[in-house]
């Protein structure tokens, strides 16, 4: 039976640990996905689960573990955020390099200089390259339900990728927020076991990993890396429709809230999308054409599907929660932006940047973009497509 | 659990035909890359009336150049010796039982 | 006076860090770049320059040293490549965010997994959002000349943010190449004394660095770092003259080749430019309108510049020597087109990614690529946006 | 070297007005940052007869709760106490010098 509970997003993924039981779970604790491991130690010391618990001396070895276990062949998951997932960022690479389906939540947090614990998503549009796969999540529910999910998507035989699963610090990880828990034995079944494809430790079949590869086999290899989230689309897509048969939550690569007849839109990721919507219904309310997408999939980015929808509209906002400094604009924009060259018609875009460090974003400051699209929709021109919301000008 | 391929099927194999994952399905095939071929100026050379067989030259050589035997050095295999001497330096008999002597190497 | 040697790339930067003479040098060794830091460890030894020269027991501790000393005022410098700089990754960002004026020398080497010792630049593409400044060069005598002016970009008042200048593993580093070193007091005098701004040694004034910044400040203080790398522009187009007045090689932010009444073009960086020109060389002499730009700043991105250029053509290839696994395109592709976003006229632009992990490209896949861009450009229509050269498909 | 603003001038400042590098022109500020409003549930209280002054205490805070003059331990410093406790754990007289005894809190 499925049961509502109250809970914040780090007890929920703890919650989706413990039903999944994986083989392995390695983390260090840092702010603020401490209590996620915390909790999951607590499962493993009493007996709850019989993960094998790994507590080693850092993120980097954190990650080093997760990849031996999976190579090993074994269901592996971690939970890091900013500076950890940072400090792990070169064994990323090697993760989705081997093909490992390893299972991550990221908790949302800036990046230093200087030190900052709160949320924005600097540290995982840093590892935008690393060939991971990225779901972003508004709220805790999304954060579990993806995260069951992700087990699924990475595991599955054309994707075998790594997934990371992200929502934003303290306003996601740590607030407490009315959900739904699933059945146990239900979120069992729909994970399903786990077959490893090459596991280290099926010695009648020996086997190496990870080996030296010179120029005659390197550039073959990473094209044939690249196959596995080329394939997950597919994949996405089919298991987010079967969770929502199952479960009567159904996910795609971006949610349109009240797009229909939209002229203008925002594009965001994450938690912003709740008080966007909200602004959103003020507008419609009044009569205003506007709507919002909020992006799920990041990685891969979903750039066929986004451009048909944006490319009906006047104008687009598009929110990101980090900077590329020295970039012509923030990642989602540029990318974006970058999806829709090849049409004839074109809305136009624009960018803000909100939120670095955990600055809040608030209705005033929709309304205010709002406000910029329309007059941009209704004008035609665009006076500056960079700037900034909530911020000390 | 997935019979990979030999790396003498995968020779010349595009990236389609590739295991995932960098898996090569070839366990041991270090003793097919002959390091040997790296050597350049010198080469050791083993004296066996004074070896103590401490397997000193055994534990240090970085790769598996020294030949042993039932715990008795018997000699070295020049395949896999890439000639840096560190079996010469750590050897702790007088005189040495191993010593680094001039090799001139035909470039191929 | 200057003089004519031979030297292969990691040489040419050893001298010039023998003509800086650096406060303090701190590295670790990796395989492309070793021959660097070795070199200059010899120099300190024999007493040649007197730099504080630090060896820690890893990049992560190199870079860290490094902020150390250019916190304290030091002028710094470091040398890295690959797994070297992924290790350092959490730290560029602090030196970025601490405005500290450290130029690094990178030698561009393909990331694990699997290991590879060759040269692509998934290494330095990955650090594109870290907010330093990214040069590239083509060849040992610009891997020097753009060493030389990164300390004058790094320390200009105006700018005060790292810069890390790259060049191809091997093809470069390794090979020799007939070059001009300039004259050891008239490369002291173009770089000039560095004044630090907030040294952490000025007793008088005590400061502290990188404090902890909650929601309050932390926005402004992100916003108030990228004012640096947006300066830059300005600063690396003098000191791209100034250098050309003083040295008879003149820098921009990229290199046009044969432009001038080019009809398709590739865009491409670092040492594949070489063989590229020799390729429209040949084709020129068949009277095919084509040319090359050879993207020297890649941070920051050049883009208004760029598109201005490319505008006007009818068919452009851009060439990635890395992959953004999952996004639709390689990075330079993807910000190439945002670019481009804009133009009510723009050009065909396909994208290709070229020799990952050390793969060679020879002029025969340049010919290739040129043939496909005339097909293009006659046709008005692309088949497929997206392709490999020299890849076994 | 520059001279850079106080942070009483840079209270609410644009991120034009701040001085580059996050440099924080107020060295010591952490003394006005009062940690010990962070503490809830329990206090120490120093017991100054059993004390001998071996200065574990001092050691052991995580902040500047323990007030020491000349060698000899005063008391505590409730403002920078965060009340974790450590500071009896520690302390080897028996009975101890330092007892944590609850703490009514009221929120503000």
């Amino acid at each position: 039976m499925s049961k509502i509970v109250t809970l914040n997003g780090n007890m929920a993924i703890a919650e989706a640990i413990r039903q999944i039981n994986p083989d392995v779970v390695a983390a260090y604790p840092i702010t603020p996905s401490t209590s996620i491991v915390e909790t999951v130690a607590q499962y493993v010391a009493d007996g709850l689960i019989d993960s094998e618990f790994v507590c080693p001396e850092s993120e980097h070895s954190a990650m080093s573990v997760c990849i031996g276990a999976a190579a090993a062949g074994g269901r592996v998951t971690t939970a890091t955020a900013s500076q950890g997932l940072a400090l792990m960022w070169e064994m990323l690479y090697i993760a989705a390099g081997l093909r490992l389906p390893i299972v991550a939540a990221i908790v949302n947090r800036a990046l230093s200089a200087p030190i900052n614990i709160h949320g924005d998503h600097s540290d995982t549009m840093g590892a935008r390259d690393s060939g991971w796969i990225q779901i972003y999540s508004e709220n805790a529910q999304e954060a579990y339900d993806n995260f069951i999910q992700a087990f699924r998507i990475a595991e599955h035989p054309d994707v075998r990728t790594p997934v990371m699963v992200t929502f934003d610090g303290f306003i996601i990880s740590h607030s407490l927020e009315t959900m739904k828990i699933e059945d146990d034995e239900a979120v069992k079944k729909f994970v399903g076991e786990y077959s490893p494809v090459y596991p280290l430790l099926d010695t009648d079949n020996p086997i190496t990993v990870g080996p030296i590869d010179f120029t005659d086999f390197y550039f073959e290899h990473k094209v044939n890396q690249l196959e596995g989230i080329e394939n997950a689309p597919k994949v996405i897509e089919e298991v987010g429709k079967e969770f929502g048969k199952r479960f009567g939550r159904e996910y795609g690569f971006f949610e349109e809230y009240r797009m229909d007849d939209a002229e203008v839109a925002i594009l965001l990721m994450s938690s912003a999308a709740g008080t966007a919507k909200e602004t959103v219904d003020e507008l419609r309310a009044q009569g205003k054409k506007v709507g919002l997408i909020k992006l799920r999939v990041f990685r891969p980015f979903p750039a066929r599907k986004l451009a048909e929808t944006l490319s009906r509209l006047k104008a687009v906002a598009v929110l990101d929660r980090a900077t590329s400094p020295g970039a012509e604009g923030a990642p989602l924009f540029v990318e974006t932006r970058s999806a829709l060259f090849d049409y004839p018609e074109r809305p136009k875009i624009i960018n803000y940047v909100y939120g670095l460090g955990g600055r809040d974003i608030t209705p005033e400051h929709f309304h205010q973009v709002y406000r910029k699209l329309e007059k941009i929709a209704s004008t035609g021109k665009v006076d500056q497509y960079y700037g900034y919301l909530n911020l000390r000008e | 659990m997935k019979k990979a391929k030999t790396l003498e099927e995968l020779k010349n194999a595009t990236w389609k035909e590739l295991p995932i994952g960098t898996v090569n399905p070839d366990p041991a095939n270090s003793l097919k890359n002959f390091t040997g071929t790296w050597r350049s100026g010198k080469k050791p050379i083993f004296k066996k009336d004074t070896c103590i067989h401490c397997l000193f030259c055994w534990v240090y050589c970085p790769d598996m150049a020294i030949i042993v035997k039932d715990g008795k050095v018997l000699g070295i295999n020049y395949d896999y010796c890439k000639g840096c001497g560190i079996c010469e330096v750590e050897c702790p008999t007088k005189p040495k039982s191993i010593e680094m002597v001039k090799e001139e190497v035909t470039l191929s």
